[in-house]
């Protein structure tokens, strides 16, 4: 019995963060619009393009090969994997268990990796662009974030997400500087790694400053509906991941009755909203940088993440 | 009488080593060749002296052959030598014969100093023999790495072999000198033999330089 | 026991018989058979040795130590008297022999035989000095054989240095018959080695100390330990590659055997000092020396005449450390560098034969020329660097193991002299086994048995010892303390 | 069951002596790769057998053979066995994919008879038990591997390649040499037996600690000793490339591992230091090397030592926590490690294959003259991509199960007493994650350079498809690289008597964890399932595909590369190799490599062609190798004048040194 509910609330939350995904993000344009000024696309639009694009016939490259029609599956049901695994509403899962948060980072990972070479396949020079300063970034950005898990494993003994989230939750944590710093560079990794301002602008079509644009500037259809509805679930991936962890209160436990699980949901919403506005926020009040400006950048989250880590071992010791 | 045999034995032997001194002192060819020969007599009269003296026939064979090939032989075949190569003029020494000299004397003090250990209990005849031999020995390689000169430096061998006479001939009862010496004579014999057949060879380096400048191959 | 005929006369005699008949016939075919053959039954006498020995006579003795030698002297001798047979052929068409030349070459080889096989045999201090003396001598007219100006001139070398070399040594002989003789009194048995053996405990330290001096540098010429080595490598390089052969294989083991000998009186008399020290010194030495030395080189023999150096200087240090594992080192790596080096020898004649050249640079791409002898010298090169599966990696395994935990430092200094040498010889085996083929391709009218003999010998060696062998290694290594 | 092993081997063995004959023919080449192949493969099912037989005792045997008073001893313990399976699984594959790759092969006579050498040896070492018979075998593998990096002696930087190899092997094999030295002791215990029993100092230990670094690290490619690894191994003909990359390296592993944890007894609390600094560098150096290259074989061999990094960074833990009496803990590292022995041996084999696939269908190396590959060797390109997911560490395959693993037992460190490590341990795991971020970056190089794109050469658009045989030995390695992926359990569970042996405990048993997930300490701290991560991706992206197929659009129109609208006819527009790792090389080049870049812009309406050069500087070999060579050459000129005195001078030297020994005995007490 436990088991299918379990199972149910899996499933619920597995359609949950698909349905959540492009709302952030039009949720995201919407209140950037409002900031600059500008009225702004409804909140709905995302799901317009991605009808619109699911309808329209595919646009393939003639020297494209099988490889570059398999891949937006491929980084979707990664991303979806990952992004289904991470506790929104409620904590432990059904399948939480089944990857940890070094796992969840290692999909992305693989995500990204196929993406990359999605850039490659045409053989266009932006491609090319687009792929190398992407796994420059990632190859800074994982880095750091596996410094951030490290951070928060040690902290709460456990590399489960729901264990953390547990832990975090108890009073038995206290204020840490580690924490904090671990926030600051999650924060850091996390915008580098959906392309947002002052890393990469998801808008710009502008060819020496793309990076993730450039990549799948070959798309087109349904397989370009993907990677964006790739692109907000990994924006609600870590929007939620933050959350999660930093704030896990309003969180249901294993086996909680159905209105503390609505109570969660609408907690849940309410962290996405508040995320969503604060990035946008953080968005319009910054300039987009150079891209060889990135790395300095993205050292500074892998150090802020390595001091964390190192503070802990210290004091672990003491 | 254990006196007087001990006084000339040592007389001799001391006098072996003067001599090698004073060919270590020469610098005409001639002179070198001359200095040899009282330098093999010396050696003659004292094996014949230490036959005397341990009664042993067979070392007058040894004495005899000294004699005859070493004052006779040797030094007139290199007179020849000499005047068919016409290098009858000064030898080129490596070092001034003074500091050759001082050379000499620091090997003659070392090989005194280790025979000198020598427990005493060694009968001091053949110790003291013994000590002189070696220097006469050392004086031999010495004039050997001194002299620039073929002949000057056979010279040197041959003395440095009559030290070894010396020495075999002190070893009370040591069989087969006579086989050894003559032995040692052959081997004399090439290097003279030699000297005759590369007649080219007037000095060691000229010959080795050219040799090596073309040759091997070897930078 | 008594046998059929007595070995040892027979070991000296039918070298010396040989000798003569040699030197009385004409035709290179039946005298290089009959070289051949004579080689054979010395051999055949030699092996005989094992099984009955005669008791000590007055001037001849066999025991443990010295019987591993003469099987290895007579067997090596053997095989390059085959080898030389082709090898001579190949000379006489070139015309860098004439027959006359051809007779005396193998009459005087014969002689050689017979100088080392009495220097081994002889029981008697001077008699070994006489036989070693004439060793001397047979191999400088041997290398003087070509009579061009650079076999000339490094004959006359040799027998310069060799001659100063015997005048020391004969010194150091006198030495000990003095020391000897206050205890066992005058006479032969002052220089008979059973004799000295008994009594060398009783003997004047001092003496002995000083006659070990003069050894070590008259007979250490004679092995080629640096700084007396100078004469070593020009003679290989400029004699007919068989002398080097010989030289390489067995001359050196002989005057080391000298040294062994004496050392073990050292070792038995307990207030002399050790001879140990100085046996070490001179053998790193020699090994680094010579390692570096390796670099340089262009002749390819001569570098190979090098590597021997390199070798004895790790045998006279394997002696020197003493000990038995090390003395069993010793041996074994006297034996497996004799076989190989002779080994690498033959494969060097048949190469220079077909390139017409000893320049290491006019030689190319051997492996692909001719196979056969290119293999084979890396093969040998291989086993001679101290490689596995061939014999010498096991005694410089014990050396090196058995020396570590010993004289740390020494053992290092070892290693980096054995690993700078190693470099050289792959260095220079890569231009001439490996790349484009250069100089000229003729095929080779080579006698490969012999060289494959050797170096299947180093091979079984390595992986299995027969322990027969191994039994009398041990004994030695005890006798050697 | 070690006799039918050595029985085997010598199989092998008599297989290289009959390779001899075998000439050029090719039925004689496929029968000896099909001996070697079924020989491989009973030592492969004798290895299996020995390792799940739990309980009962190691199997040994003395052989006749080697230093005659001692005998060779072999021994097949649960390490030994499992190395046995890394060994000949690479083994086996190798002689399947030789079975086909042999026959482009053009120096046939100088590789077939040292290819069954070169397995018996890693055989016979990893079967060793004692100090002579191991050091022999290992040498003998040296020495046959050199044999086959010259078989293609023509091109001179092999030769180069296999001289470097040659001494750098030497080098290693002395250190050996000594480290038994101090083992076996002055008496010569060489049985392990023996060196086991006997007691030691522990400055004698740490001396042997460190020798034992040098030599097994010489021969693993432990920077900075890895110099002669990235020039032998690419120079080798593929398959065998594939055994020294993926095997030989682990038979060194298998070295230290033997050494260290068995033979050394218990470890100091320092011993960890060294090791793990040394890891971590060799981690990042390696994979920095592998992004400057574009000679993909060249590439692959770097990346081998990355991995020998990650692999010894789990040895070192595992020092770390038995030093610190945390058995349970050295028991997860060290099983953390010895997994990635097993991953890297199937992922680095299969990648080589592929390279040598592309190798053979191209005739070139280099990537900058690849491209497009995918679609002219599908099959081959598919596999070649599964080995560099699993090479990049990507769930749900093997790579990444054993990088888990690590960072699992990273993340045990901080309970280590010592302060030392709590320092060294996080700097350590945060190289382990950079390297691990590197490699990805890398492989999307390898493979979008080589099997993406357009071809760059016409070489590359007339390439074909490989044949059957080194597909089929490529698809059982990427097969085995997902099924170790999503079922790590078993794995694990057969490496637990090897290490329960050396750390003295082992990680829970796994295979009967629900779900078959792993779960190295407790549920509650961290778990992995990767079957489940693999259907739950099967699953969501099929569900996609089949909803998007059903319910939108499935229709497909080809057309011209859209690129911004800037049609750009020629390939050589595309990303290079070296383009691609510009922004890499920008961030880390300038510092490892003193990297360069050198513009040279023609003015405007000069008709020259821009040029941009890049300079690289090895910095490892510039100041630890070339002045080695400086000092050893200088040395020789000087020594070599004494090959030119004059006789003169000759007996001048005598001379000087009997009066030198005169004087010792005159001043002796």
């Amino acid at each position: 019995m436990a088991v299918i509910v379990d199972f149910i609330v899996q499933a619920a939350q597995m359609l949950l963060v698909l349905l959540l995904a492009p709302l952030l993000t039009g949720f995201v344009r919407k209140v950037r619009a409002r900031l600059l000024r500008r009225q702004g696309p409804p909140l709905i639009q995302p799901y317009r393009d991605l009808v619109r694009l699911m309808r329209k016939d595919v646009v393939l490259a003639e020297n494209a090969s099988w490889l570059f029609r398999v891949i937006p599956y491929l980084i979707f049901a990664a991303t979806w994997v990952a992004a289904s695994l991470v506790p929104t509403f409620r904590t432990g899962l059904l399948f939480s268990w089944s990857a940890d948060l070094i796992a969840i980072i290692a999909l992305l990972g693989s995500a990204r990796f196929f993406l990359a070479l999605a850039g490659l396949d045409v053989g266009t020079s932006f491609g090319g662009i687009g792929s190398s300063r992407e796994v420059m970034i990632a190859s800074l950005a994982e880095p750091a974030m596996i410094m951030i898990v490290f951070t928060l494993a040690l902290i709460a003994g456990s590399t489960q997400l729901s264990a953390m989230a547990g832990f975090l939750a108890s009073s038995a944590v206290g204020l840490r500087v580690s924490l904090a710093l671990a926030l600051l560079a999650l924060i850091m990794v996390a915008i580098a790694e959906n392309a947002r301002i002052p890393i990469d602008n998801p808008a710009t079509h502008l060819e020496l400053t793309m990076v993730h644009e450039a990549m799948v500037l070959e798309y087109s259809g349904r397989h370009l509906a993907l990677i964006d509805l790739t692109a907000s679930l990994k924006l609600l991936l870590y929007v939620s991941l933050i959350a999660c962890i930093f704030v896990p209160w309003g969180l249901a436990p294993p086996g909680a009755d159905l209105f503390a699980l609505a109570s969660a949901l609408a907690a849940y919403v309410g962290k996405l909203a508040i995320g969503g506005f604060l990035l946008a926020l953080f968005e319009t009040s910054i300039a987009k940088m150079r891209v060889f400006r990135v790395p300095e950048f993205l050292g500074a989250a892998l150090m802020l993440g390595l001091l964390a880590t190192l503070l802990l071992f210290v004091s672990r010791g003491l | 009488m254990r006196g007087l045999t001990f006084d000339v034995a040592h007389l001799l032997a001391g006098s072996l080593v003067l001599v090698s001194f004073l060919e270590l002192y020469q610098d005409r060819l001639y002179a070198l060749l001359n200095m040899f020969a009282v330098h093999a007599l010396i050696l003659a009269l004292s094996v014949a002296w230490q036959a005397y003296v341990q009664d042993a026939p067979h070392l007058y064979v040894t004495a005899t052959i000294a004699l005859v090939f070493k004052v006779i032989i040797i030094p007139v075949a290199l007179h020849r030598i000499i005047v068919r190569l016409g290098i009858h003029r000064e030898i080129e020494t490596v070092v001034g014969v003074g500091s050759a000299m001082l050379l000499g004397m620091g090997l003659v003090a070392l090989s005194m100093v280790v025979m000198l250990r020598v427990t005493p209990s060694a009968d001091p005849l053949a110790r003291e023999d013994l000590a002189f031999a070696l220097s006469v020995v050392l004086l031999g390689l010495l004039l050997m790495v001194t002299r620039r000169n073929a002949v000057s430096q056979v010279v040197g061998f041959m003395s440095l072999e009559n030290g070894l006479v010396l020495a075999a001939t002190g070893a009370k009862g040591m069989p087969l000198v006579v086989e050894i010496s003559v032995a040692f004579s052959i081997l004399i014999a090439f290097i003279v033999i030699g000297i005759f057949l590369f007649r080219i060879r007037e000095r060691f380096d000229t010959v080795d330089l050219r040799a090596l400048d073309h040759f091997r191959g070897e930078q | 026991m008594n046998l059929p005929f007595d070995a040892v006369t027979a070991v000296l005699v039918i070298p010396a018989l040989a000798a003569a008949v040699l030197a009385a016939l004409p035709g290179y075919r039946v005298t290089a058979t009959l070289n051949v053959i004579a080689a054979l039954l010395t051999f055949v006498a030699a092996v005989s040795l094992f099984f009955g020995r005669p008791q000590p006579g007055r001037y001849l003795l066999v025991d443990d130590l010295n019987n591993v030698f003469i099987v290895l002297t007579t067997f090596v001798g053997f095989t390059t008297s085959v080898f030389s047979a082709s090898y001579i052929g190949h000379e006489l068409e070139t015309g860098r022999l004439t027959p006359t030349f051809l007779r005396f070459y193998h009459a005087m080889y014969q002689v050689l035989m017979f100088a080392m096989n009495l220097a081994l045999i002889a029981n008697n201090t001077g008699v070994m000095w006489v036989a070693i003396e004439l060793a001397t001598l047979t191999t400088v007219l041997m290398v003087g054989i070509y009579r061009t100006h650079e076999a000339l001139e490094a004959a006359w070398k040799y027998f310069i240095l060799g001659s100063v070399g015997i005048a020391l040594a004969l010194f150091g002989t006198i030495l000990v018959y003095m020391a000897a003789r206050p205890v066992v009194g005058e006479g032969l048995d002052a220089m008979t080695w059973t004799v000295l053996v008994t009594r060398a405990d009783a003997f004047d330290p001092a003496l002995l100390d000083l006659a070990f001096v003069f050894l070590l540098l008259g007979y250490g010429t004679k092995v080629g330990l640096a700084p007396l080595h100078a004469w070593l490598p020009d003679a290989h390089s400029e004699g007919p590659t068989p002398i080097s052969a010989v030289l390489s294989g067995l001359l050196l083991n002989v005057a080391l055997y000298a040294l062994l000998r004496f050392k073990m009186l050292l070792a038995l008399n307990p207030a002399a000092l050790a001879p140990g020290p100085l046996m070490v010194t001179m053998g790193l030495v020699s090994l680094v020396f010579a390692a570096f030395m390796l670099y340089r080189r262009r002749d390819i023999k001569r570098m190979f005449a090098y590597s021997s150096i390199e070798h004895v200087g790790i045998i006279t240090f394997a002696f020197g450390m003493g000990g038995a594992l090390a003395n069993f080192a010793g041996l074994l790596h006297m034996t497996m560098h004799s076989l190989t080096k002779s080994a690498i020898f033959f494969a060097v004649g048949h190469i220079a034969q077909v390139k017409g050249t000893q320049r290491i640079a006019d030689m190319g791409g051997l492996t692909e020329t001719n196979p056969v002898l290119g293999w084979g010298l890396v093969l040998g090169v291989v086993a001679i660097a101290g490689l596995p599966p061939l014999g010498i990696f096991m005694s410089e395994f014990l050396v090196v193991t058995s020396t570590f935990a010993r004289a740390p430092w020494l053992a290092i200094i070892l290693v980096f002299g054995v690993l700078i040498g190693v470099a050289a010889l792959f260095l220079r085996l890569n231009t001439i086994a490996f790349g484009e083929p250069r100089g000229a391709t003729a095929k080779a009218k080579a006698s490969y048995a012999p060289m494959f003999a050797h170096l299947a010998l180093v091979f079984a060696a390595g992986i299995y010892l027969p322990p027969v062998l191994v039994d009398w290694f041990q004994n030695v290594a005890r006798l050697l303390g | 069951m070690v006799l039918f092993a050595l029985a085997w081997v010598a199989v092998l063995i008599a297989t290289a002596a009959a390779a001899i004959m075998a000439g050029d023919s090719a039925r004689g080449r496929d029968a000896i790769y099909g001996a070697t192949l079924i020989a491989s493969l009973t030592l492969l099912a004798i290895a299996l057998l020995a390792l799940l037989r739990l309980d009962d005792a190691p199997s040994e045997a003395v052989l006749p053979l080697g230093i005659p008073w001692l005998g060779a001893h072999f021994r097949l313990d649960a390490l030994s066995a499992f190395f046995l399976a890394v060994v000949n699984l690479g083994a086996a594959a190798a002689s399947l994919y030789a079975l086909g790759y042999g026959r482009h092969e053009t120096a046939q006579r100088r590789v077939l008879p040292f290819y069954p050498a070169f397995l018996a040896g890693m055989n016979l070492v990893v079967l060793a038990d004692d100090a002579f018979t191991f050091l022999a075998s290992w040498e003998f593998m040296s020495l046959s591997s050199w044999a086959l990096v010259v078989a293609h002696h023509h091109v001179p930087d092999n030769v180069r390649a296999g001289y470097i190899y040659l001494i750098m092997a030497s080098f290693g094999t002395l250190a050996l040499l000594l480290t038994f030295g101090l083992l076996a002791g002055p008496d010569g215990g060489y049985a392990f037996a023996d060196i086991r029993a006997e007691p030691r100092s522990p400055t004698l230990a740490a001396a042997i600690l460190v020798l034992a670094l040098i030599g097994t690290g010489s021969k693993a490619g432990i920077v900075p000793l890895h110099v002669w690894l990235p020039l032998a191994h690419p120079a080798a003909p593929s398959h065998v490339s594939a055994l020294m990359s993926g095997v030989m390296t682990k038979v060194a592993v298998y070295g230290f591992v033997r050494i260290v944890f068995d033979l050394l007894g218990t470890p100091a609390w320092w011993w960890s230091i060294p090791v793990l600094a040394l890891a971590g560098v060799t981690a990042v150096m390696g994979v920095l090397y592998a992004l400057m290259q574009h000679d993909l074989k060249g590439l692959l061999a770097y990346h081998t030592v990355e991995n020998i990094g990650i692999i010894f960074i789990g040895l070192g833990l595992a020092l770390a926590f038995k030093a610190a009496g945390m058995a349970w803990a050295a028991a997860l590292a060290l099983t953390a490690g010895l997994l990635h022995v097993l991953n890297h041996s199937l992922f680095k084999s299969l990648l080589f294959f592929g390279a040598g696939a592309v190798q053979t269908a191209t005739g070139e190396r280099d990537m900058e003259h690849l491209g497009g590959l995918i679609h002219r060797m599908p099959q081959t390109s598919f596999v070649f991509l599964i080995g560099c997911a699993a090479i990049s560490a990507l769930p749900p395959l093997n790579g990444f199960v054993s990088e888990w693993l690590t960072f699992q037992a990273i993340l045990l460190s901080p309970q280590l007493p010592s302060w030392g490590l709590k320092f060294l341990v996080p700097a350590v795991g945060a190289l382990l994650a950079l390297s691990a971020a590197l490699a990805a970056a890398c492989f999307v190089k390898a493979f979008g350079v080589t099997f993406l794109g357009r071809p760059r050469t016409p070489a590359a658009e007339r390439a074909v498809e490989t044949d059957p045989f080194s597909l089929a030995a490529m698809f059982a390695f990427a097969a085995l690289c997902l099924i170790a992926g999503i079922l790590p359990g078993f794995f694990i569970d057969a490496l637990a008597p090897a290490v329960q042996d050396l750390a003295g405990d082992r990680m829970p048993v796994q295979s009967d964890v629900a779900w078959l997930s792993i779960v190295p300490i407790a549920a509650s701290r961290s778990s992995y399932n990767g079957l489940l991560v693999f259907v739950f991706m099967c699953v969501s992206g099929g569900l996609a595909a089949f909803a998007i197929h059903r319910l939108a659009s499935d229709r497909l129109r080809r057309a011209p590369p859209w690129d911004c609208g800037y049609p750009d006819a020629s390939p050589a527009t595309q990303y290079s190799a070296s383009s691609f790792a510009q922004p890499i090389r920008r961030v880390f080049g300038s510092a490892v490599f003193r990297a360069r870049e050198h513009v040279d812009m023609p003015r405007p309406g000069d008709l020259r062609a821009a040029r941009l050069t890049v300079e690289l500087r090895d910095l490892v070999w510039e100041t630890l190798y070339a002045p080695i060579a400086g000092a050893v050459a200088f040395a020789a000129d000087r020594l070599n004048h004494l090959q030119f005195l004059t006789i003169r001078q000759f007996l001048s030297l005598v001379v000087a040194a009997l009066v030198l020994l005169l004087l010792v005995l005159a001043i002796w007490p």
